[in-house]
């Protein structure tokens, strides 16, 4: 390992957040090429599978964190758990923030049909969302946070996949058709009301 | 087992119902949030499995989802509804249905995301603090970043108070059926006939109710039995001979 | 390098307080024996000179740190306040260090109503709070840096915004203490019991 290198792998070694390559390029007092290639031998060095600790790519910038091998141990010996997971209603008020940000909580509320409060609340606690402003109409907008990317593993928020990957085929979407327009005409023409 | 205890695992919330009324009531949890057909099952589910029908706990079950019920009812209902702006069946199910497709594809990525996260599990960041040499930002070349404002109505946030709650819809049923119980065997002890309504004075609904139920259990029990001779005329009640 | 090794590395580099070896194997559930060969692995790949991270022996314990190498670019890249936006957690501890410093670490918590730890901690690393003695009560109490001042562009503390503009029913500018940790336990409790 050169020094840059060695330089480098300190830095993410301090730092708690993801480091852009920019910003490490500004701190060893190199080019960002130069930096990008002492990341390549970095790689190398931190290859999956072989290390305890890995290079990750997440949240726009370079980090050091634990391989899984040593979830088991790392429990053991923190006594600290894991990020608990998501509820459903939190994982589709993230999924709504995600692709749409930013995003106010009545359009979260009509997209899912109910009202979203307590998970937009836990979510904002958890830090993976943030405010982000107001609407025209005043009410408050959401974004995704840095952490989010982090705990997602995400390089970027474009490291999501097309929303459109998640609809339903024709076929799934002309019988929901079907069953509302029954589910329709029954009401329209039924003594029930 | 007390209702208060009966175990609840819902969408927005685990743990016993009184704790679910509670954080409603605190408005820590959004009622609209709350699915009330599953606390329904879940209290079915709990009958079935204790096998028997404790009429106590039961009343207090029954008026508890009413009134949660009838809360939410009003929280769903639109304030005030414009009339004309009723939508053809056609037309509302193409709109419903928009939404739904648009739902779908949301759910669809919660469920992405849910996976990403599982496959991030056995990762873990290291937050150790930065060694003393290195802790010291310098201070010339800190830059102006943040609103003084957002201090102000941080602490102006905490400063307020909760609103007083308006607890006029939910309450806990303040007669029981013991009670009931007792003064019914008290008036049959008295006097061998009397009428219902006299049994129940100018008492709320509630108490009629928990009295009503009194009365079937004496029945059962063989203690006292009632007529009425037209419907929604008076009832009277005696001893059983 | 074995599974072992990897695990002790993984938890070497988690843990910011050298860990003794007992530990480690407590933690691997494996022998002190095994964890100290597994040890002996590590050191070689952490040779002095040749990484940017070094494996030392202190205090009864082994530690990951930084090669004095890295020295002058971990200065420039932390030296450079960083600044994302406060989360919501955070600019409420912030506010209540501002206002009532020196403020502990439970008071913050009575106030708000939930535990603060991770925002407090961001703040500390941040370097807007920062330690200044205990209570009575032995509890660290905590006041703003001057890097906060600069970052919020007050002239000083008594530049700090009236709260009572934010507060829909102004009190004594004194009582203020009184009326978060009210406002807090009504919070925390409800009067519904």
């Amino acid at each position: 390992m050169n020094t840059l290198a060695r330089t480098v792998e300190a830095l993410l070694f301090l730092s708690s957040e993801p480091v852009s390559a920019e910003r490490l390029a500004d701190a060893c007092e190199v080019s960002e090429a130069e930096v990008i290639e002492a990341l390549a031998r970095l790689r190398e060095h931190y290859a999956e599978g072989f290390r305890g600790v890995v290079l990750r790519e997440v949240a726009g910038g370079f980090t050091l964190a634990t391989d899984p091998v040593a979830e088991r141990a790392a429990r053991r010996l923190l006594a600290k758990p894991r990020t608990p997971p998501l509820t459903q209603a939190q994982a589709e008020c993230l999924a709504i923030v995600a692709y749409l940000q930013p995003v106010s909580r009545p359009e979260l509320a009509r997209i899912r049909g109910v009202a979203s409060e307590s998970a937009v609340g836990t979510l904002l606690d958890r830090g993976l969302i943030e405010e982000s402003g107001r609407s025209r109409f005043g009410a408050v907008l959401y974004r995704t946070t840095e952490l989010f990317e982090k705990l997602f593993g995400l390089s970027g928020l474009d490291a999501l996949p097309d929303p459109a990957r998640f609809d339903p085929t024709p076929e799934e979407e002309g019988e929901l058709r079907e069953r509302l327009l029954r589910a329709g005409d029954q009401r329209a023409q039924g003594p029930l009301r | 087992m007390t209702i208060a205890a009966l175990d609840l695992d819902l969408e927005v919330f685990q743990g016993p119902f009184d704790l679910l009324l509670t954080l409603v009531l605190k408005e820590e949890i959004d009622l609209l949030e709350v699915d009330l057909a599953e606390v329904v099952l879940a209290y079915v589910e709990h009958l079935d499995w204790a096998g028997e029908l404790d009429l106590e706990a039961a009343t207090e079950f029954l008026v508890l989802i009413a009134a949660l019920l009838e809360l939410k009812s009003r929280l769903m209902l639109p304030a005030d509804e414009e009339p004309g702006l009723e939508l053809e069946p056609q037309q509302a199910a193409d709109e419903l249905l928009a939404r739904m497709l648009e739902y779908h594809r949301y759910r669809g990525a919660a469920r992405h995301l849910h996976e990403l996260l599982a496959a991030e599990q056995g990762f873990r960041y290291r937050s150790a603090p930065l060694p003393p040499a290195l802790r010291r930002v310098s201070i010339e070349a800190a830059e102006r970043a943040y609103e003084p404002e957002r201090l102000a109505s941080a602490i102006g946030e905490l400063l307020r108070a909760p609103a007083p709650l308006d607890l006029r819809h939910v309450r806990r049923p303040a007669v029981s059926l013991e009670q009931r119980l007792r003064h019914l065997r008290g008036l049959l002890a008295r006097r061998s006939r009397f009428s219902f309504d006299e049994a129940v004075g100018d008492s709320d609904r509630l108490t009629e109710a928990v009295t009503l139920f009194a009365l079937l259990e004496l029945y059962k029990a063989g203690e006292a039995e009632w007529e009425q001779e037209v419907p929604f005329g008076p009832i009277t009640v005696r001893a059983t001979p």
